[in-house]
Order: C-alpha cells, then structure tokens, then sequence
C-alpha cells in the first residue's frame, strides 16, 4: 500500500516530528511504500539544516536526511511556507527539496493512505 | 468507509478527542497516541466511544511511565507496527488537532 | 494526475494560529490542479466564515480574502456544521459565503464518503 | 495581591479558560484575547468567571469580525494601551495555555 | 541581584509539547541564580512527576532526570495540586519526588502570593 | 513601571508574536520602561533574519527589530533554545542578541510586571 505523510509542526516544539519519523519507519518495515513525506506549515523548520541540539540529544533534521538517504524517501517542503519561516536553498538539509503546493495535490492523488501529524 | 481517528491532545487540555467522538461513525476505530494516552487510563474521567474499538500506542505510554498501568475497559496497546496495519486495514483516516 | 475527492477540515479559528490560512491555500491549490475539493468548516473554523473581518487590526492578512476566492476557484462544496454555528450563537446569516449548512449526521457522512480527509 | 488572568485559546478547542477559572480568586480579573474572545460573546456557551471583572481585546474582536456583536453581560472591551493599564494596575498576572 | 518568590507553573504534560522541559531548566537557572524558586505542577503537569519513565521509547530526553535534578538544586518548594492528580486517576504514590500536596484552594493562594507567577 | 515579556511561539505558527509586538508598543505608548524581551522555546524563531514573507505581508522579525532600533529595547534570545532550532549569531536579524538562561532570571528580577505570550 502506498503511504504519503504530512508534518505540520516543526522539530522541537511539539512531539508531532517523532511520531511521524517512528511512524514512516514502520511503514517501510511493514513493506508498505512511502515515496514522500510533505512539510507544511510550521513542518518546514524541520528542513533547517543549522538545527544543533547537544550532542546525544534527538536531532530529528538529521531523523529525516537519514530515512531520505537509506530508504529514498523524498522529503518536500512548501515553498511559500519555508520563504516565511527564513527556509532556504542553502539552509537545506540532506534530502529536503522545496516545491509548490501542487505537490501536495500531487502526494495526496497518488497515495492509498495519509496520515497528518501535527498539533 | 470506516475510518480511523487519531487524537494526539491531552483530553484534559483539550478538546480534540470530544470534537472526534462527536462526528463517530458505526465502524471506525481510535487511537490514541502522544499525550492522548491519557485518555486510555482506568480512572480517568475524560469520554471514549461509545462503540468501536479504542487503541493506544505504546511506546506514548511506556515514554511516561504509564504502561503498566491498567487501561479502561478495551483500550488495547499497539505498536508503531500496529498503528500502521490499522492505517491499512481502516478505509480512511481522520487526524483531530 | 487521477481525480480524488478531497475533504479538507477546517476546524481552526483565523488568526490564533497560522494554520487556518495555510489550509484553505492547499485546498485553492489542489482545487486548480483539478481535483475535487470540498471544504468543511465545523468547530471554531465556522469563524472563518464570519462577515466583516478587518484583519489589519491585528495586522495579518485577512482571512476574508481567502474565503472569498472560494468562489472563484473551482471548489465543488463548502459545508458548514449547523452545530458548530448554533454553539458559538452564530446564524448562517452571518457568514459570508454561500455553503450548505449540515447538521452534524450529515456532516459525519461526508467524512466517510470523501477518498481523503485532510486537516492541519 | 489580585491577579490579571489571560487568556488566548479559544474555549471551544481548549481547556484553557477552564482551568483558570478553576483558581480563581476574588478581586482578579480576566482578559480574553485572540481566539478566546469567542468567550465574551452573547449566546456562548462556555464559563466565565462567577465574579470579578472580564476584559476583551478590542483588535480581536474586530479582526474576527465579531466588535458589532453584543458581548455577554459585563464585559468589557480594551484596547492594547488598556491592556497595558490592567497589567499595572493589578498586583501580577497569569497566563494560561 | 535582589531576590524575587518565582512561582513556575508546570501545566503541561511531558514529551508531547517541548514546553514541559524548557519550563523546568528555565526555572533551575533561576534557582541556580539565587532566586527563591517554586514549582507548581497542575493540570496535565503532574504527568511530568509519574514515576518509571522510560523516554527512549519516543526518542526523547528524560523529562525524570530534570525532575531528579529538582532535589538536588536549591528549589524552595515543589507543590502538586491533588485535584488534578485526582482527576487524571494518579496518587500521591506514583510521583518520583518528594512534593507537598495542595489542595485547589492552596494552590490558588500560592498563586496570589508569588512575587511573579511564569508559564509557558 | 518597569514591564518583561516573554514570547514562546515563533512568528508563522500563531498570533502570539502579533500580540506581544502590540503590546510592546503600547507600554512604551503609555510612558512605562520596556528595556528587554526575552524569547524562549519556539519563540526564538522571531530572529530568523532570513525569514521572508510576501511583499505586503506582515513581517514580525522586522517588527522586532524595527522595536529594537528606534526604542532600544533589547532582544533576548535564548541560546540552548536558538541552536537547537538552527537561529545561530550569522542569521540573526538587528538587534536580537543570543543570551543563556540567566539573562531571562535577570530580566525577571528587574521588572515589576511580566506578561508572557504562547500558546
């Protein structure tokens, strides 16, 4: 079954960021597909790649590069969002592409099944 | 369509999972999960459905220390692997913010 | 790109929380890329509704604006909860829009009836 | 020492204004801003203090287009310069999320 | 620096808002700076007291080794409201400190009587 | 009278930022001191000098530092808070300083009044 994720919190306010990451690794382990997961919203704060938690902390930014880099999973955020938000090309972090609200459309028509965490 | 309606706000700060329980269908299911758990222990005072089976998410309760707690009456546990075949098995989703 | 039946859930009052507007700006969006929308205002997002904002006294951007486009754009319902209206001692007199006003049954059905439900 | 509560969340979607009422003391008093304004409201259904007096931020009301709406008896409309003024006047204040 | 009664006021449950344990090193600053610090935990803020937390299941810090730190830094008082304990089916036996428990009525005037009250 | 104020949700999310910004104004409006501000939490996105929403639209980090330059008021960020974020001293906007823990202790000292805006 094809899967598709949408976040609307970002990564150290709210729980919303590791439900979704423990839930998107379950979907791949369950042999489900998950081809993108969308960040809207306050979601896109979790593309900032100058986020530095203490070491040994959670560090969900980096959560995400790693499910994009090991299982492909693309990771896009809402440009109109991020501009707001001061999310940019070179403040990206491994595996997050900013796109249009379009591809939201775009997640959404082609998924069997979404699941929105938020707050 | 049976749908599956996820609540991650504490019931006692709240009002997401009484905005849910209000547009319930014969047929669809809960989970609770995050601070919602809170919902799913014995003692608590807060409404469930009042048909349709309720499900928790585990780890939201061991993180808090409340998983060997009794839970109410058919609230059953489930895992991030349960929550997803119930993602499958259910027609829809619903998420109540 | 197939045809679905989106229901977008609308259940944020404007202005508290930025996530009334990012809403309905997906729902324009997935609206123009010809897909089939309906939107649901039930809880505090029947506010959105309201007639007369003037969102500059708090200096956002109105919400108003938004809705207005509604009608505009290609978007297949606009349901409101009668419930939700009469809580709040709002009558559909006061919106500003042209919606079906459901009661609270006949909005859950259309919960269940939609390929998608979306809410942010 | 009286105290100035406030609150922002509406009080149908949050338990907010709930939980402030519920350590209420007389001679405090009450602010409803942002979506809480939907409490000063005529016909709302939701609490409001048993005594003591209840502000409302005037800008959110207009913004929502809710200022030509009658309010619930005995509150009041402030601006942001009164707003100002209740935070001197009372002795502290309280916000509640 | 003069010293100030700095009531903190814990309302939130742990894990599920980053407030929780923001809140709590917020006010062991204070407290390490000289200030006569109390902590109140009320309304789903007593969840952060429950004994046997085991945070690694959602990948977070432990909110119960901030709570553990609360003994050993110079906090004037941890109070805990029974009411809300009451409510949420927890006792006085589940909590992992030492606390004084108030009635609603107390805690009321623990409010009134701070120099500052700080919520988050 | 001396006033503190508190702001723990960033600037996109909520109002709280919209509000707090007003009511700066109108302590210093109505003759009271307001030398600082502190953010904490999600609050500290307020100083995301990247941040960039449309032409025409509200722009709350300009608010504050415009607040900062003809005022003085002095912007307090949090640093734990501000690097796990990703908010670092090379994108802060004017007149934000990034600050530990005890500078929020002092600020509270100091004031007669604090008024905090959340959510």
């Amino acid at each position: 079954m094809r899967f598709a994720i949408l976040v609307t919190e970002g990564p150290h306010g709210h729980q919303a960021t590791d439900s979704a990451l423990a839930f998107a690794g379950a979907v791949l382990e369950r042999g489900h597909q998950l081809p993108q997961v969308f960040f809207y919203g306050d979601g896109v704060l979790n593309a900032n790649r100058l986020s530095a938690p203490p070491a040994g902390e959670r560090h969900p930014v980096r959560g995400w590069s790693r499910l994009a880099a090991e299982q492909g999973v693309e990771l896009l955020i809402c440009a109109n969002a991020a501009l707001k938000r001061g999310v940019r090309e070179a403040t990206l972090a491994p595996g997050f592409r900013i796109v249009g609200l379009g591809q939201l459309a775009g997640m959404l028509v082609a998924a069997d099944r979404l699941i929105t965490f938020g707050a | 369509m049976s749908l599956l309606h996820m609540v991650a706000a504490s019931p006692f700060t709240h009002r997401a999972l009484e905005a849910c329980l209000a547009r319930w269908s014969d047929g669809d299911a809960l989970l609770l999960m995050e601070d919602a758990v809170a919902a799913a222990l014995d003692g608590a005072v807060t409404p469930l459905p009042g048909n349709g089976p309720v499900f928790v998410l585990l780890p939201d309760l061991v993180a808090r220390g409340l998983a060997a707690r009794p839970l109410r009456h058919g609230a059953t546990p489930v895992d991030y692997g349960g929550f997803v075949d119930l993602a499958a098995r259910y027609d829809g989703s619903v998420s109540w913010f | 790109m197939a045809v679905k039946s989106l229901l977008f859930l609308n259940r944020a009052a404007p202005y508290g929380h930025g996530r009334a507007a990012e809403m309905l700006e997906a729902a324009l969006v997935a609206a123009a890329f010809g897909q089939e929308v309906r939107l649901a205002f039930l809880d505090d997002g029947v506010f959105q509704l309201v007639a007369g904002q003037q969102a500059g006294a708090v200096g956002q951007k109105s919400q108003a604006e938004l809705i207005a486009l509604l009608d505009e754009h290609d978007i297949d319902a606009v349901l409101v909860e009668a419930e939700s209206l009469a809580e709040r001692g709002l009558s559909p007199a006061d919106l500003m829009v042209e919606a079906e006003i459901l009661p609270r049954a006949a909005l859950t059905r259309a919960l269940a009836g939609a390929d998608m439900v979306i809410s942010a």
